[in-house]
């Protein structure tokens, strides 16, 4: 019966463990949900200066495959603007994802990556501001977005032409998928 | 002209022939002392029969053959026994050694006696009568490697013999002491041929003869036309090293492949050297041990020609009274056993000829290649030289590094250098598949 | 290794001569893994510093009770646990960091400095010993980790804990934040080790 | 999902993102199994089989019970018990059913309850929100992706045998550089699938 | 006769007249064409670069033996091989290159990928491309920053190498900007040693007259490439570019005839070369059509290097008489 006494044991020790490990999540569990949720509002406000502390999050469905969250920012009933979470699948090594904001008359307040898997130093550029501060305050009828190269109005990050026209492309479809939810509100 | 040549590898080295190429057989004039090894040949060393003080006779017997594998060694002068002690011999092994006053009229008197009998008629013997004679004149492979003669005339009885191969390729650079042999005395080779034709009992053979020897070629041709000797044929081949290899002429002429680790017997050839053969002539119609052989002396000497030597001559009274001496004995970088490509080094140049001494080559600093090793830059060049189809330097980093699981193929090595002649870093391939073979050979038995 | 060293000796064994990176060569994902920057590599060294020395603490102090047969399941539970921990209490006050160090994080469990110190020292040793033992082998390895992500982080970003060392202009080799350069550096690192050895064994004989 | 993204995903999990020279993962089998190509293939195949088996079981481990009943904080603690005793059955199952198999795979067997690549895998299976089919694949070919880099290092290894390597260098600090010049080549596949 | 100068050595006594110096410099010989056509068309500094890629090869050479306590520093420094390698990753860095990076270069290709692992003979890959891969992963700005050929002018334009145009920009605007003949002769930007496949094919007629290389890795490296984006082109030619523009873009030129055939890094036999040759073909193709860089043909070679010990393994010449 020794056997039977070791696995009593090692059954013994896994409950001990177990309720430990309960009490450590009890405590820690509202912690890591305020700080995502802190990081979250972060990274709002970081992207638009009119950002309260509880938008309305509406998953706005922008074309029929795609939805796109978006951060709805009205208060007493006036529109000030929103932050759009746009994910692009034209990165150069995958899925680009960021917030950007767009204030009410349809031009752009801020730009954040939340996540990318772009080339360090060149394509992960994009999120310093040399890049994106070229799109702060331009709209849809203040810009052609599209590269220089391709003849639009940007300056591409240099080395990384893909990264570059990957988020001009998005944050357009950003706009555009803006100026729509505001046409069907 | 359809040449005859192997399917790989193979290199062609520039042949140096052309300083000892046509000069006639002379002889040497005898020294003041022979030094006669009991291992003149491949296998057991012969037992020794003589003691200090003992005198001796022209050819008689001064070594007995100890086993199957080993052959009878006799004295090549007349003269007295000074002493008998182990010393070095050409290739580089240590052996009793007989070291011979010499008597110089008993000596030239002895030599005129086996030449001036008649010879004895051949086709009036049985097989078993020749290869007695064989074996008691202690004739071994004059190639180089020294194989006793007799135990390749007799094969195993599960095996038949159908085609004789006369090695007459001399495909070592330097080398000319085959070629002058089959000009001067094509007679008695045929007749040596129809001895071992008839002790065999077959008819079917080949005489090898690389093609930038076209009077060889000619003469045996016109000889063969000429007389009766029903079966031999000449088979021009093309110039290319290691073309007189055993297996690469086996494969050459007959396109016939010795399996791995097997003797040419398995697939129905014999080979053997030229100057053999007519060693096997004067042993059964005159009675004349192999005493002497014919070597070439060339290279870095005032006069390179072919020498009718006696066995255990030193190596320099050879190269001083027969080639005229070294043209600088100041610049003089190699004495060497036998040819440039497989031939040994000697340590000290007054060391006795032995019986399967082909050449005797002086190298000068100029010719001798004294790059030191490099390491192996993988450009398989000899791999593409090997005869073999080895790969001559997976094997030598294997020996180089002491790994003996890699090492199985080593054993079909022929060492005939090829792999390190072409090697553009200057590694020892040889010398480390010689290595590789040491290893594995203590690997296998351990 | 003797467990017969006295006190001073076990807390310094981790250090250099049995170093669990260099010497050892244990742990080696989490050194290749996190390293891209020094911050990375000393908070990865610290959790596990952490998970060493508690489960070092734990399997010392139920030495006793903890049978021999099932000792090596026990000894996971037990260490898997304090990761457990580790993960909570990193995502709750160090979100940067447990981002960074991503699935390393859980994997400290299989990490073979953890259980092979207890299963070679804390399970033949007495508690105190274990602790200390715990805390040197865990500096040792937040020291490896340290250098590595400190190396990196200079030649790989040109900065160091994060402060740019060098003008706008410099460009650093990217390569070193990137898996060649783990490997790379590590591999130079061990070869240096291995120098310092040397020289030391040479002065000593 | 579709046969065109299964493809990707193994492309990127085998290649792009490999397991061993990308992720650093399962090192210490890599450094510590490759001397001889022999014994990397017979250690990749035992991988293959046990990551491709824990992660099946590890996921409907996690989506049958520690998702629905929030217990997501167990994971670890669930995860490297389900691997060790599943290393434990294997071994047991192939040395009764399999005793050719086990003959060539069992001395791998324990080294794998270490090996981070099994738990890595099923982590981030986990964390990357995988169906069962994806994440089946997604073992799968993250195994065979730790065979290419075991093996390819395991014959470079093998040739290293014969290298005139400065002593300091010889063991594993050769084998980290051999490793970070194979892992440089890897990134020349970066790009190829977009994931 | 003096006794003590005789050699006491293993047979064979002679060798022939190939030697290491022989085959490194006719690798050298074979490289001047493309010197000489990268400078005409990207001007002096192109010589600064290569000089300094070279010194510097031959400095960290130097250097290294010396700290190994090797004997024949002078002869090993220069037996042609760190000449070489410093030259071919001058070939593959832009015109551009400040020297700081090129010494980076050299220092990786060196010391890192052949001298830690023992030297000349003993390296796994092949040193220039690991200086270059390196490089190209730690510096990608400078690293592709190319520029037009101006003939001789200091102050170029930037401009985009044919296959950077095809990557980012499609096929048209390549067909728009670039013919086959100016990448024949070499008058588009790229490495500096890589535009002219004209000048790369005389060196390589060279090398294998004089039988430093043979056909069999080139010949399959091209094959293979050609192939594989014909079999594209010919599917869509509206997308894909033809097989020809493939084989004189980049390195393929510079890759198959003086890079993948380093001996030290490519299989023993022939069978195996061929093999090799093949795989480098495919894997450049892959990474051109459908990979994020550019340009492959590195990453394909030093990919191929690594396979080189299996590849040995399993293309053993036949043993005569098995």
């Amino acid at each position: 019966m020794k056997g039977f006494k070791d696995v009593i044991i090692l059954i013994l020790i896994s409950t001990i463990s177990g309720f430990c490990l309960s009490l450590v999540y009890a405590k820690t569990q509202a912690k890591i949900e305020a700080v995502k949720q802190e990081s979250v509002r972060t990274a709002l406000k970081n992207v638009a200066d009119f950002m309260t502390d509880d938008p309305k999050k509406v998953d706005f469905e922008f074309s029929e495959t795609e939805t796109i969250p978006i951060y709805d920012v009205t208060i007493n009933g006036e529109h000030l603007g929103a932050a759009l979470e746009i994910t692009t699948p034209e990165g150069f090594s995958g899925n680009i994802v960021f917030l950007m904001g767009v204030n009410q008359r349809g031009e752009i307040t801020g730009f954040q990556i939340l996540d990318a898997k772009e080339t360090p130093g060149l394509g992960t550029k994009a999120a310093d501001k040399a890049f994106w501060g070229q799109f702060v305050g331009r709209s849809l009828d203040t810009m052609t977005f599209k590269v220089k190269k391709d003849g639009g109005d940007v300056d591409a990050i240099t080395a990384s032409t893909i990264t570059s026209r990957a988020v001009t492309h998005a944050l357009e479809k950003g706009l555009k998928a803006y100026q729509a939810y505001r046409g069907g509100a | 002209m359809k040449l005859f040549t192997f399917p790989r590898g193979g290199v062609h080295p520039p042949d140096h022939k052309a300083p000892s190429a046509h000069q006639s057989i002379r002889l040497l004039p005898l020294p003041g002392q022979v030094a006669i090894a009991m291992n003149q040949h491949l296998g057991k060393p012969a037992k020794c029969l003589v003691k200090k003080g003992q005198d001796l006779t022209v050819g008689e017997k001064i070594g007995e053959a100890d086993g199957f594998i080993s052959a009878s060694v006799h004295s090549s002068v007349a003269g007295k026994v000074s002493r008998v002690d182990p010393a070095m011999t050409a290739v580089g092994t240590w052996a009793d050694t007989v070291f011979i006053d010499v008597d110089n009229e008993a000596t030239a008197a002895g030599y005129r006696a086996f030449t001036n009998q008649t010879p004895a008629d051949w086709r009036q013997m049985d097989s078993r009568e020749m290869i007695g004679k064989i074996q008691v004149a202690g004739i071994v492979g004059m190639g180089g490697a020294a194989f006793p003669t007799n135990v390749k005339l007799s094969p195993p009885p599960d095996k038949t013999i159908d085609t004789i191969l006369i090695n007459g390729a001399e495909c070592e650079p330097y080398l000319t002491a085959d070629h002058q042999l089959m000009l001067e005395r094509s007679a008695d080779l045929l007749a040596g041929i129809g001895i071992m034709q008839r002790i065999l009992g077959i008819e079917n053979t080949w005489i090898g003869i690389e093609a930038n020897k076209p009077d060889a070629i000619a003469v045996l041709e016109k000889l063969i036309t000429d007389g009766n000797h029903p079966g031999i044929r000449v088979a021009p081949l093309k110039t290319r090293y290691p073309q007189g290899g055993e297996k690469q002429l086996i494969t050459a002429v007959t396109g016939r492949v010795v399996p791995s680790g097997k003797l040419p017997f398995e697939v129905g050839c014999l080979v053997q050297n030229t100057g053999t053969a007519i060693a096997i002539y004067e042993a059964v119609c005159l009675d004349k041990p192999l005493i002497d052989r014919i070597t070439t002396i060339t290279g870095f000497v005032k006069q390179p020609g072919n020498f009718r030597i006696p066995i255990g001559v030193a190596f320099d009274h050879a190269i001083d009274s027969g080639a005229g001496g070294f043209i600088d004995a100041g610049r003089v970088r190699a004495v060497i056993n036998g040819g440039p490509m497989m031939g040994k080094t000697v340590r000290t140049i007054d060391i006795g000829t032995m019986k399967g001494t082909s050449g005797i080559l002086v190298l000068a600093d100029t010719d001798y290649n004294t790059k030191p090793e490099g390491p192996c830059i993988r450009c398989g060049r000899c791999i593409d030289g090997c005869p073999m189809g080895l790969m001559p330097t997976s094997l030598a980093l294997h020996a180089e590094f002491n790994k003996s699981a890699g090492l199985k193929d080593v054993m079909d090595c022929i060492e005939c250098g090829t792999c390190s002649y072409v090697c553009p870093t200057h590694r020892q391939l040889v010398h480390w598949l010689r290595i590789g073979k040491t290893i594995f050979r203590n690997a296998d038995r351990s | 290794m003797s467990t017969k060293n006295s006190i001073g000796t076990v807390l310094t064994e981790g250090l250099w001569r049995s170093n669990p990176v260099l010497i050892l060569l244990l742990g080696m994902c989490p050194t290749l893994g996190v390293t891209s920057s020094a911050i990375n590599g000393i908070g990865m060294g610290l959790a596990t510093t952490f998970v060493l020395i508690m489960s070092n603490l734990v399997v010392s102090a139920m030495r006793g009770i903890i049978p021999k047969k099932m000792r090596i399941p026990c000894f996971i539970v037990i260490i898997a646990s304090f990761v457990t921990i580790v993960e909570m209490l990193t995502q709750a006050f160090t979100p940067a960091l447990y981002k960074a160090l991503g699935v390393f994080i859980p994997l400290i469990v299989v990490n073979c400095i953890v259980l092979g110190r207890s299963e070679a020292f804390a399970y033949k040793n007495s508690v105190f010993r274990s602790l200390l033992d715990g805390i040197g082998m865990g500096i040792g390895f937040t020291l490896a980790l340290g250098i590595m992500g400190t190396i990196r982080e200079i030649l790989g970003n040109g900065s160091i804990l994060g402060n740019p060392l060098f003008g706008e202009h410099f460009s650093p080799m990217l390569i070193m934040i990137m898996p060649p350069g783990a490997f790379l550096t590590l591999g130079y690192l061990l070869g240096l080790a291995n120098y310092i050895n040397r020289m030391r064994a040479r002065k000593g004989a | 999902m579709t046969f065109g993204y299964m493809i990707m995903l193994a492309i990127y999990a085998m290649l792009i993102n490999n397991v061993v020279l990308m992720q650093f993962l399962g090192i210490c089998p890599f450094l510590g199994v490759s001397k001889k190509v022999g014994t990397a293939v017979g250690m990749g195949a035992a991988v293959i089989f046990v990551m491709t088996l824990a992660n099946a079981i590890t996921w409907l481990i996690y989506k049958l019970v520690l998702f629905p009943f929030k217990l997501e904080f167990l994971t670890t603690i669930a995860f490297i018990l389900v691997i060790a005793s599943l290393v434990q059955f294997v071994e047991i199952f192939m040395k009764k059913m399999m005793p050719p198999l086990y003959q060539s795979l069992g001395i791998y067997l324990p080294l794998i309850t270490t090996n981070c690549a099994i738990l890595g895998a099923a982590i981030l299976a986990i964390q990357k929100d995988y169906t069962f089919f994806e994440s089946i694949i997604y073992a799968v070919a993250t195994s065979v992706g730790f065979v290419i880099a075991i093996v390819l290092f395991a014959s470079l290894r093998e040739r290293l045998e014969f290298a005139r390597i400065p002593t300091i260098f010889q063991g594993a600090a050769i084998s980290l550089i051999t490793a970070s010049i194979l892992s440089m080549a890897f990134m020349g596949f970066a790009g190829l699938v977009k994931m | 006769m003096n006794m003590k100068r005789i050699v006491i050595a293993s047979s064979p006594h002679i060798h022939s007249e190939d030697t290491l110096h022989r085959v490194m410099y006719d690798v050298v010989i074979a490289l001047i064409p493309a010197m000489i056509i990268s400078t005409v068309f990207f001007g002096l500094r192109v010589l600064a670069v290569m000089g300094i890629a070279v010194i510097s090869a031959v400095l960290f050479e130097a250097g290294f033996l010396k700290l190994a306590g090797h004997d024949r520093i002078r002869s090993t420094a220069f037996d042609g091989s760190a000449i070489i390698a410093g030259l071919l990753l001058a070939f593959n860095v832009p015109p551009t290159c400040p020297f700081w990076i090129v010494i980076i270069g050299s220092f990786i290709a060196i010391v890192v990928t052949k001298h830690t692992f023992g030297g000349l003979g003993y390296n796994l890959f092949n040193p220039a491309l690991v200086g270059r891969i390196f490089l190209l992963i730690s510096f990608p700005v400078q690293m592709t920053a190319w520029t037009k050929p101006t003939f001789w002018k200091a102050d170029a334009l930037s401009g985009a190498t044919p296959l950077g145009v095809l990557k980012t920009e499609g096929l048209a605007a390549v067909q728009d900007m670039f013919s086959i003949q100016s990448n024949f002769i070499g008058t588009i930007p790229g490495c500096l040693g890589e535009i002219s496949a004209a000048a790369l094919l005389i060196g390589a007629g060279y090398l294998l007259v004089r039988k430093v290389i043979s056909w069999h890795i080139p010949v399959f490296f091209l094959g293979t490439l050609a192939v594989f984006t014909g079999l594209f082109w010919l599917i869509d030619s509206g997308t894909y570019a033809n097989p020809l523009f493939h084989i004189v873009s980049g390195g393929a030129i510079l890759g198959a005839f003086f890079m993948a055939t380093d001996m030290v890094t490519s299989p023993l036999t022939r069978n195996g070369q061929m093999i090799f040759g093949f795989g480098c073909g495919l894997l450049t193709g892959i990474i051109r059509l459908f990979g994020g860089y550019p340009e492959g043909v590195a990453f394909a070679i030093l990919l191929m290097n690594a396979t080189v010990p299996l590849i040995d393994r399993y293309t053993e010449v036949k043993k005569v008489g098995l």
